[in-house]
């Protein structure tokens, strides 16, 4: 037993550090320190410096551009760019048909789309949720029907992250209406700029647009376009979304939260001390620290395991939902922290460009814009409740 | 022992319910919100109308002479319907300093026209240093001949942004954080010195940064005697906190109507999503933490206008505390079990749970009170 | 509104005062308030001084016994009984077949059983759990056979509290069996001297001896001892546990231990300073207090709603379930107060008669034990799961 | 990184765990339970012979050098079957205590016969006035001749009730609760003037308290430096916690094991009651806690023998909070989720429960270790 990185990994760690120190440009990690909001721009900007360093898809099969990684190098790398400030890589292409790619595509799909999702010349979105399928995915309804040598697509998504942006979608279409929910699915990617495709734009109680719509009316899609075997996209989507938990944990992201929330902590005062030396602040902050501790350590036997034995199993749920409690948890304290300043909302003092005066502490704009966001956390990618069942089912064989 | 309104009281809040029926459907809601004022200007004529600004002060200046289980009235019926009036800054807030400060020749002067809805207050006491201690006033008043003049920066004045007039808290003696030495001040909005920075609060209400900058009142502006302002400071605070826990039982009714038929509505894995037991016992928590949040708000009604200022602090607080505690949880719970559109702006749920937030983080959050009950209990 | 009692309810509360303090023994309340064991003839010392009063069965018709109070007056008189130190009147007789017998019962069992019920000659014990039926009640087993005059029993009846000292239980069995589940289950009453009546105890994991299993073979019963009417037992049944709930929220009791905690916070001491000044114990201490107020209001909700209409209703399973969740937090934190000293367990120091040194403070002895046994809140009188299912059910309409 | 046991781990821990299976059903552990000694004597043999209690304790005396790793890998296994043996109490906090106080020539006087088995130890470190802080100290030594008179009260000494000697901490110098002063001794169980009041814990575990009056020791019986005792005191908490956190982690195991058999097999409205959704939900809880709580419990292990108390304190005290935490969870869920059978002595289920509350109320308890993460979380 040894719970201490080994020589190589440290080496690597300093790798991936002196690479944040030279090439993550500053203005982008001041803001994300300060929850602004960035713009596709600022995503696209990270993606290629990574890009640059072929440090873009670790994940991916060495052949494809992976970077043959372990699993502990990738939670190093995950661990490290959130602590010095990197944006999120936005996972829809790099992290979820990416790999359904590399697995389940043909060669034409693998030439064509995975170079410009490597790049970032092409943005993806994803097209699971619809209004009537969301915990319940395998209900949805969205048909796609051969004519010619196309399919033609009716229907509508939902909850479409930065659908607006996005050049492709990858989505779950129901090609066979006549057999039980999960059969007579397949997995289709669809060109956003196709006729008969729009997208509406959500907004959210934190006032962010960041979810969408997208409309799907008879739309035209290649044949070619769709992926691995007719009807068996439901198996395509359950190695995907296995792919997502995983990440949805955030615990390199949670650490560097944790350490703002103690910034901000020791410059606010409660009766004349420093918030942080509060017994009960200080106790709740010191449990949610603890926490965080044990899901590391936890996250790391997950990972460790799966470097041994393949692929991330039903724990990968475990860790989701106890990590989007601690996201949520983080944010709850942030919002506590700032006290009477939580509740001004200036939506626009969290964009970067904004020049104006904050309303109390600079870092308060973002707090309860943050707290209602981070609800999200325990919805997405499988609620909390639908991961609890699957862990039922997987593991305790209830 | 009686839990029930009574005819008048039930009166007024059918008449009262009536009126918001008809005036915030989502999208009137929605219009107000992005109107300059941020409310409805009729609405508030039709309230004064109503006789409801008039509610809490004394028959002798036109008021109602009502006590603070006739603002819970109106105030769950506020919160119901998340109305955006500024009935809390200018009845309860401003105008509780005013009737509990100021000398009956002022109260004639100044309350005539906030019963008439011709005047708005707001109460300008806590300050950005301060947290949510009342008794942390760096805001300077110095006499000057028979008038003074005022320092200092008051923070997120609720309807500060709207208000005509300010009751504003400033040092006349003692220092730091001492409770002595603080006197209460009605300053006209508009006077020189004063510059307010208006924003909304995340649930949509207006409020205020507000600077003092030599700001020269005459000796008419003083409420009360110099110095001895504390115990109307605190008294203010504790018939706010009552208003803010009935306007949240009131939004917490709402949060369980709109989720109980959401579970019976919302089909998923071909049957309503009521019909999952973990959904089922969520939503008894939602019930239970309701039904518990009432009995609390209705004791802080009960007892906010008691003199005796550790009766009415362990109830003003316990209640605090529990609604706070309660509509943090319920507000969380039902987004969860609302799913992706409990997130959206769309739809109503997400708004309750914003308004519920800033009632817990004005006049003090659960730890504050929970601080300020303990010291209580502990001594008992 | 009006939140405070009326005269006549002060009056009242003054003459439950004067009757306290003028007939509660001593002793006996020095045992309630340490928590020590009571023995049967402690029980009955105090049932027979009710009785004497004639206040031993509130809850019965007046033509019975009963004292015609309203339900505030009844909740008055619990709160100070708990105040004062009073022990608990065992319900089985009083509050449990009592009223079942007042209200379904033959002009021959009020003859019969009514005066020794309240008189205390007789001790009544609880025969509704079995092994098999616990949460699912109303799959019990034991058979009541007609035979001749006699109902003959077979079967098993567990968690039977005080079983041991009692003379007759009342008991649900199944008298027809080809029917579905609810139907076919019939109230009887048993003299525990009749042959084929075994009594075994259970001795719970805080080394005491409460309940027991009581064993049924071939026992022979009067067919008159069947109450109401045949096969209607399940009536009877959710007639009798809706009064069980009601009285099991225990707000007086709690009131009286939350006193009693706060006595020895103030004896306690962490950091050189009494333990009730500590920030978290305080803080969780006034978060308890406040919990017990805000459900001593609902209840008292309940009650005035319940005698302007009568039957409590399915609201008594919300008092249950929290009344439970508090006395359970009170044993805990009575458990955290006195730290090291909650681990020793000495059980002869809960008895009364005992005369040896304690280990720690004398208040320490109970409080693990407390802790354990009082698990059983959340378990006993239809556990919480339970009423939250009858809650969503009767409540909800889910 | 590797969470792995080593080979020679594993073996022990099988030899071990078979050892325990053989001897510890649950009537044998009964009839333990119920001998005066309250362990089995047997099986303390066969731990010596097996060299189990030599662990930690260095080569030169005998010992197996090994670290707290290896002692998590035996409690883990005591833990799982409720094992009633000394083990805590003579080789981690006893022996502990001589291994990182003595000289090498006191060592060599002392542990052998410890891990031949044939001396049982007890740390009396805490005392009645203390609660959890082991700085708290009273009891006092004072120099006599070449030798020490020590005078006062020891309170819940784990396994002083069988101990041979104890190892005491008291005050040559310093006042009230100062960390600087404190030494400790070692002294028969017997010597004169050591009364011992011994009973068990509330899982069936032996302590004393231990009465000290004018106990007279030799200078040999001072271990280490006088007044120099805290950062061993300290270090000797650790690794009795980290130990403590490794027993409650084998406890969980089953613990989880039980209620999920018995929601597999408990039949209630006609199906297993392990098909509702709300005991499903909880169960994943209970894995969930299993889960961290043996993470953070290997990290504990893992720094408990760090000499940088910075370090070491982090890991332990937060492995504390949080198995102390999830063992009160766990015992109230299980025992919840079994009904009545889970409240009854006769299952094993809340023997579990007992035996997680002791480990969490031994040698501080969650409050105690949350103060000290605390306050290194603040500073760094």
């Amino acid at each position: 037993m040894d719970l201490s990185y080994n020589a190589e990994e440290l080496a690597f760690r300093d790798e991936v550090r002196a690479f944040l120190k030279d090439k993550l440009p500053q203005d982008l990690a001041d803001k994300v320190k300060k929850s602004q909001r960035l713009s596709k721009n600022d995503y696209m900007t990270w993606h290629r410096i990574l890009f640059d360093q072929g440090w873009i898809t670790p994940g991916w099969p060495v052949e494809y551009g992976g970077t043959g990684w372990t699993a502990i190098q990738k939670h190093i790398f995950d661990e490290e760019a959130s602590a010095a400030g990197a944006p999120r890589v936005q996972p829809f292409g790099v992290n979820l048909v990416g790999p359904v790619i590399c697995h389940f595509g043909s060669e034409e799909h693998k030439q064509r789309f995975l170079p410009k999702i490597r790049s970032g010349e092409e943005f993806w979105c994803q097209g699971f949720s619809e209004p009537g399928a969301g915990s319940d995915l395998a209900s949805l309804k969205t048909r796609a029907v051969l004519d010619g040598d196309e399919w033609v697509v009716n229907g509508q998504k939902t909850w479409t992250t930065l659908g607006h942006y996005a050049d492709w979608i990858f989505c779950l279409v129901r090609t066979d209406p006549d057999v039980k929910n999960q059969e007579g699915i397949s997995f289709l990617l669809i060109d956003m700029k196709t006729p008969g495709v729009t997208v509406r734009p959500i907004v959210t109680l934190a006032g962010d647009h960041v979810v969408n719509e997208v409309f799907l009316e008879d739309v035209r899609v290649p044949a070619g376009n769709l992926v691995g075997e007719l009807n068996r996209g439901w198996d395509y989507a359950k190695f995907l979304l296995s792919n997502e938990r995983t990440g949805i944990a955030g615990i390199g992201a949670s650490k560097a939260d944790l350490e703002h929330l103690k910034d901000m902590a020791r410059l606010e005062r409660k009766n004349g001390k420093p918030l942080i030396d509060d017994p009960l602040f200080q106790a709740r902050l010191a449990q949610l620290e603890i926490d965080l501790m044990a899901l590391e350590l936890t996250n790391m036997r997950v990972l460790v395991e799966e470097q041994e034995r393949g692929s991330p199993g039903p724990i990968s749920s475990l860790l989701k939902i106890r990590g989007s409690e601690i996201q949520q948890r983080l944010a709850e304290m942030k919002m506590d922290a700032v006290g009477p300043y939580a509740t001004p909302f200036i939506l626009e003092a969290v964009d970067a460009d904004w020049n104006g005066e904050p309303v109390g502490p600079d870092y308060a704009a973002a707090c309860a814009r943050s707290y209602f966001d981070r609800r999200k956390t325990s919805i997405y990618g499988g609620s909390n409740e639908i991961q609890k069942n699957i862990i039922t089912k997987a593991i305790l064989g209830l | 022992m009686d839990f029930s309104y009574s005819e008048e009281q039930t009166l007024i809040a059918n008449s009262l319910r009536k009126l918001l029926d008809d005036t915030y459907a989502q999208d009137q809601r929605q219009r107000y919100l992005e109107s300059d004022l941020g409310y409805s200007a009729d609405n508030w004529r039709q309230y004064a109308e109503l006789g409801l600004l008039s509610v809490p002060f004394a028959e002798e200046v036109g008021g109602f002479g009502g006590s603070s289980v006739d603002v819970l009235v109106l105030q769950t019926e506020f919160g119901r319907r998340l109305a955006l009036e500024p009935f809390v800054s200018t009845v309860v807030l401003g105008g509780g300093a005013v009737r509990l400060a100021a000398s009956a020749e002022q109260q004639a002067e100044i309350l005539p026209a906030v019963i008439a809805g011709e005047c708005r207050l707001a109460a300008a006491l806590g300050e950005p240093q301060a947290r949510f201690d009342l008794n942390d006033v760096e805001t300077t008043a110095r006499a000057d001949g028979g008038g003074w003049v005022l320092n200092g920066a008051k923070a997120v004045v609720m309807g500060g942004d709207t208000a005509d007039k300010l009751v504003v808290s400033a040092r006349t003696g003692g220092a730091a954080t001492e409770r002595e030495g603080l006197s209460l001040f009605l300053v006209d909005a508009d006077a020189a010195g004063v510059s307010r920075r208006g924003y909304r609060l995340i649930d949509g209400r207006g409020a205020a940064e507000v600077t003092l900058d030599n700001v020269t009142v005459d000796g008419a502006a003083l409420l009360g005697e110099p110095g001895a302002a504390w115990p109307v400071i605190e008294h203010v605070a504790d018939l706010g906190n009552a208003a803010l826990c009935a306007e949240a039982v009131g939004a917490m009714e709402m949060v369980n109507e709109l989720t109980l038929d959401y579970l019976k509505m919302r089909q998923q894995f071909g049957r309503p999503i009521g019909r999952f037991q973990v959904l089922q016992h969520r939503m008894v928590d939602l019930v239970m933490e309701y039904e518990n949040a009432r009995s609390i708000a209705l004791l802080a009604a009960m007892e906010a206008d008691n003199p005796d200022v550790t009766t009415r602090a362990r109830a003003v607080s316990a209640a605090k505390v529990y609604v706070a505690g309660a509509g943090r949880k319920m507000g969380q719970w039902s987004i969860q079990m609302h799913g992706g559109i409990g997130m959206t702006d769309e739809y109503m749920l997400g708004h309750y749970a914003k308004r519920l937030n800033v009632g817990e983080q004005t006049l003090g959050d659960v730890d504050h009170h929970l601080a300020r009950f303990g010291a209580i209990a502990a001594a008992a």
